[in-house]
């Protein structure tokens, strides 16, 4: 690798550097950030991404626009749900047609299950981060009911392919309401569990309150969205700013602090999975009948260009296609959350101790394919 | 702020800025060495308020790159997409906007990357996915290696 | 009524008058040495089972259940793998210390059960400053794992190192008040003298309100200076991959990982001799029946069992709380568990002096 | 002034150890809980439990063809899967025979599917207005050697099922 006049400044300070990755228990995938270390106090830190880059926006140049659910699964793979439905709406939006109501209800009632499901592995995970090694079992005991949920109505249980341009691969198991509907209920029974283990506890408190603070202006000049930039005050919320499916139906609040610091990101997941939860029992009842896929000839978009943002888990999701009106698109983008959470880092960790940047990190919950692409 | 009101506003402060043709957002169509002055006056007019950069892309096309920013305004809630089109493929080059956000910073880094276009006072313009010693620029339509299959 | 000191005795005449008396101090040594390496391996290895069935039922599992019946032999099959394994060599790592580093960590955890009374009479070395040896012995352990740290030639290592003297150096002083108090209660630093003072009832009950806080802060103290639960930040898995042992394998990395659990032993059985009785049975003032059916108990068994809950406890400690961060775990030795053991101190002072204890 | 800031100093040490154990205390119950009653074990001990396992009837398996009794199939060979597919994992081998009706008619040879390479989208199963292939439950996909992955889903022998003529006038129509 070349020298970068980065590297050569910082042999001659002969600083103490530590590569956190691309193997390393807390960045949660293959990132590497090149931490510089004053003590155990981060003096700056640089991330290096792109160990997991498939190409998957030239990949999708070369397929057509039903044949994308495959790679947008694989992006953020625990919102797959969603960014399936982000090219479904782009493309939808681009042939100008709309689905039926139950094609939206039913995506709708996916994407949230995909949201509390996302940030149910999301508080496992970080849990371990700080050292609580079994809130990652009971996270990931409960995300197995959405899962199985998922496999039962869509065949598989990570990267389902199944919101699609036009609507939806089939319709939804018979058991998917009712399953549902237990599942509710069981979580909101199982939630203030994990408040009792994680968020009320002292320990918990004195590693988070306080640390990694960004405020408003920095998380909309870095374009941090999602939970992360919610906690700082910023209005992101594109299921409010911009409602598509059956959001403008419900009635939801949009979760905002203005502390901005790891409690408050971690604190606006906690409360969004309650949001998700009356979201799902405001839709499960009242599944309108309709089709579930519509009867077009064949699906491209005309010629033209089409944004399509949507929430996922993670934050703000924008599909950009390029059409020359050909049944493959001529460029498609796609602006991924965590592509843009993760550069905030090391703003906000900067004079923070080693094991806060873990905390830090954690809290942006970055999925790394999704920043790679 | 509607449409008609973005137009007049822009076309006022900037004459030669064409309009676009798209029907989602305001499209502004500026010359690569305009486009840092327009970012600047949507960023920092009272009326405007683009203090977020959603999405920054570029595009091959066949009269050159198109490079297109998706902005918005966090408080007013308008969105408007600006697009510069570079037709030297050969060396593209524009002025960054990176100072004015810093997402674009980002952006920017990807976009050399996959495209080989040149951002002018980039404080830190490397390759950000591929390896530093990687041959071309991947999202070109022109761009070939041994992985590429032929249709 | 239980008393093993006629069987070793017996042991030891047998060797007197076998063999001359050089011979004889060399065989019961031996004979010592072997019989506590033994028990070290077996309740190394079980308390690792131990620690992996426990966690697994606090988290929904199963834990291990595959070899041999409920996965008993899970940890002895371990032991093989360690055994088997590849010992790596750092190419720039300091190779004396490196490979002494995990000896002087397993010699300090094994020289401090020889003091430790398991039963009456069944005790290798009855020290008239019993706690302070074991005090002064436990903090070795901490050497080998700056040793180890250091000569890793890794800068995680060096950094989980670094933590772990901080740490174990700043928690000794609460370990030792917090025993210092029920030495005053006790009156005798000797671990049998300890015992026998609580006779009439562990120092636990006893000793009022501030024996409890005591406890209290030894467990902390205790949980600290192995390294273990909220405080393992010498490891950090999240943050240093696994601190000051990165760099080792096989056998040497067993060791480390023997001598975590043996030293929770240890602090779980000093905790269970200075508080909770040691090995005398659990009685209830003037409820006679009840006392002599608890007599019939063996010492050994009341000795481990409260030494297994003890033990029990940190492990739940473990497994629920998220770790400390490094200021913050300063913080709460210097800010809290300090001085909170020096008030207690003189509380218990001044109720040994007018004599207020039961 | 200073004594009343002391005294509230103090009172808030106090207050803030008994909250800090009380919210300890807290956790521990949920995990000491769990330990005492622990409801429902999540492990399942897969290799004995093969015979209980049982997928959800849509689960995506892998890629089967469905053969009736007389071993044949449904597929017209009409290539709209090995289109669909976006990463190339069907392949199809057709030869053009002569019908019963003098048409010549395409009809399948090998259909080829490569495991390895399907990331089980369901849109070929989707396109087959034949339902010729649907997916199965099966799920234990390992071999040693890579080229078990590649499979032939047409059984040796089998046929293709006649289907009942499409009306002539549906056909100019």
């Amino acid at each position: 690798m070349e020298e970068t006049l980065l590297d050569i400044e910082l042999k001659e300070k002969e600083e103490y550097i530590i590569n956190m990755g691309p193997q390393h228990p807390s960045t949660h995938g293959v990132l590497r950030l090149e931490v510089c270390l004053e003590g155990e106090k981060v003096k700056y830190l640089r991330p290096h991404c792109g160990y997991i880059h498939r190409g998957i926006e030239k990949m999708s140049e070369k397929l057509t626009y039903p044949q994308l659910l495959h790679l947008t699964d694989r992006m953020d793979y625990l919102s797959a749900h969603i960014n399936n439905e982000a090219v479904a709406l782009c493309v939808e939006n681009a042939m100008e047609v709309e689905v039926s109501d139950r094609v939206k209800y039913i995506r709708t009632i996916l994407a949230e299950l995909t949201r509390i499901a996302s940030h149910q592995l999301w508080w496992s995970a970080f849990g371990m981060d700080l050292g609580a090694l079994t809130t990652f079992f009971y996270g990931l005991r409960d995300r197995e009911k959405i899962l199985d949920i998922f496999e039962e109505t869509t065949g598989s249980r990570l990267i389902q392919s199944y919101i699609t341009p036009g609507g939806l691969m089939g319709d939804i198991h018979p058991n998917f309401q009712k399953r549902t509907k237990e599942f509710v209920k069981y979580f909101r029974k199982k939630l203030p569990e994990y408040d009792q283990l994680l968020t009320g506890n002292v320990i918990f408190h004195e590693r988070t309150q306080g640390i990694g603070i960004m405020s408003k202006e920095d998380a909309i000049d870095y374009g941090v969205t999602g939970p992360p930039g919610r906690a700082s005050g910023f209005h992101c919320d594109i299921r409010k700013i911009a409602p598509y499916s059956a959001y403008p139906l419900v009635k939801f609040n949009q979760i905002l602090f203005t502390e901005g610091d790891t409690f408050h990101r971690y604190l606006v997941r906690i409360k969004e999975m309650w949001e998700s939860l009356s979201i799902i029992e405001q839709l499960i009842d009242n599944i309108p009948p309709g089709e579930t896929m519509l009867s077009l000839k064949a699906i491209k978009a005309p010629k033209g260009e089409y944004y399509q943002r949507v929430e996922t888990a993670r934050g703000e999701l924008g599909v950009y296609i390029v059409s020359d009106g050909g049944p493959l698109p001529a460029r498609i983008h796609y602006r991924t959350p965590n592509f843009s959470n993760l550069f905030v880092l090391n703003k906000i960790a900067q004079g923070h101790k080693i094991a806060d940047l873990v905390a830090i990190s954690g809290s942006l919950d970055l999925v790394i394919p999704d920043i790679d692409r | 702020m509607t449409r008609e009101e973005m137009t007049a506003l822009v076309r006022g402060k900037f004459p030669d800025v064409k309009l676009g043709s798209n029907k989602q957002f305001p499209e502004f169509i500026a010359a690569p060495d305009q486009i840092h002055s327009l970012c600047t006056a949507l960023k920092e007019d009272a009326q405007t308020k683009m203090d977020y950069l959603f999405c920054e892309t570029a595009a091959d096309r066949k009269d050159g790159f198109h490079l297109v920013y998706h902005l918005t305004s966090s408080a007013l809630g308008h969105c408007v997409m600006l697009r510069t089109v570079l037709t030297d493929k050969a060396k593209p080059e524009v002025e960054t906007v990176g100072g004015i956000w810093m997402a674009a910073e980002f952006y920017e880094r990807e976009i050399f990357d996959l495209f080989g276009i040149q951002f002018a006072h980039h404080p830190d313009l490397r390759r950000i996915f591929l390896d530093d010693d990687w041959v071309g620029y991947p999202l070109r339509k022109d761009y070939k290696d041994s992985f590429t299959l032929e249709h | 009524m239980y008393d093993f000191s006629p069987l070793v005795d017996s042991f030891s005449h047998f060797f007197t008058e076998t063999f001359s008396p050089f011979w004889a101090g060399l065989f019961s040594m031996l004979t010592l040495g072997v019989a506590i390496l033994l028990f070290y391996a077996v309740i190394g290895l079980y308390l690792v089972y131990a620690e992996r069935k426990i966690c697994a039922r606090m988290q929904n599992r199963l834990g291990p259940n595959r070899v041999g019946p409920l996965g008993l032999f899970q940890t002895i099959a371990d032991l093989i793998k360690l055994l088997l394994k590849e010992l790596i060599y750092i190419r720039r790592a300091d190779a004396l210390l490196f490979n002494m580093a995990p000896f002087i960590v397993i010699v300090a955890s094994i020289m401090a059960i020889g003091s430790i009374p398991f039963a009456k009479g069944l005790q290798a070395i009855d020290l008239n400053i019993g706690v302070l040896y074991i005090l002064a012995i436990s903090s070795m352990g901490v050497i080998g794992i700056l040793i180890a740290g250091w000569s890793s030639n890794n800068k995680y290592s060096v950094i989980g190192a670094m933590r772990s003297g901080a740490q174990v150096i700043s928690y000794e002083l609460s370990l030792g008040l917090a025993l210092l108090c029920m030495i005053t209660f006790a009156g005798s630093m000797q671990l049998s003298e300890i015992i026998k003072s609580q006779q009439d009832g562990w120092w636990i009950f006893k000793g009022h309100l501030p024996a409890l806080i005591a406890f209290g802060v030894y467990l902390i103290a205790g949980t600290a200076e192995t390294n273990r639960g909220p405080f393992d930040l010498a490891e950090a898995e999240s943050e240093l991959t696994a601190g000051f042992h990165t760099e080792y394998s096989g056998i040497k990395f067993a060791f480390f990982f023997l001598a975590e659990y043996m030293n929770m032993f240890i602090v779980a059985s000093i905790a269970t001799t200075v508080f909770l009785g040691g090995w005398l049975p659990f009685h209830i003032y003037h409820f006679e029946f009840f006392n002599k059916g608890m007599d019939f108990v063996p010492p050994v068994f009341w000795f481990f069992g409260k030494t297994a809950f003890v033990i029990y406890v940190m492990m739940w400690f473990k497994w629920t709380f998220p770790r400390l961060r490094i200021d913050q775990l300063l913080a709460l030795e210097w800010k809290y568990l300090l001085p909170i053991n020096i008030i207690n101190l003189l509380v218990i002072s001044f109720l040994t002096l007018m004599q207020w204890h039961f | 002034m200073a004594l009343l800031t002391t005294i509230k100093e103090i009172r808030k040490y106090f207050r803030d150890i008994f909250s800090g154990v009380a919210s300890l205390i807290n956790g521990m119950k949920v995990t000491g809980g769990y330990f005492i009653r622990p409801g429902e074990i999540v492990t399942q001990k897969y290799p004995e439990n093969r015979d209980q396992l049982k997928m959800m009837e849509r689960f995506k398996g892998e890629l089967v063809m469905l053969h009736d009794e007389n071993n044949q199939h449904g597929c017209v060979a009409c290539l709209t899967c090995e289109r669909k597919c976006p990463n190339g994992s069907i392949e199809l081998t057709t030869e053009r025979v002569q019908g019963e009706d003098g048409r010549s008619k395409r009809v399948l040879v090998k259909y080829i599917y490569h495991l390895e390479m399907c990331t089980f989208c369901g849109l070929c199963v989707q396109a087959c207005d034949e339902h010729a292939i649907v997916f199965s439950q099966e799920f234990e996909h390992a071999v040693f050697d890579k080229r078990g992955l590649t499979k032939q889903l047409n059984k040796p022998g089998s046929t293709a099922r006649h289907k009942p003529e499409p009306e002539p006038e549906a056909k100019t129509a």
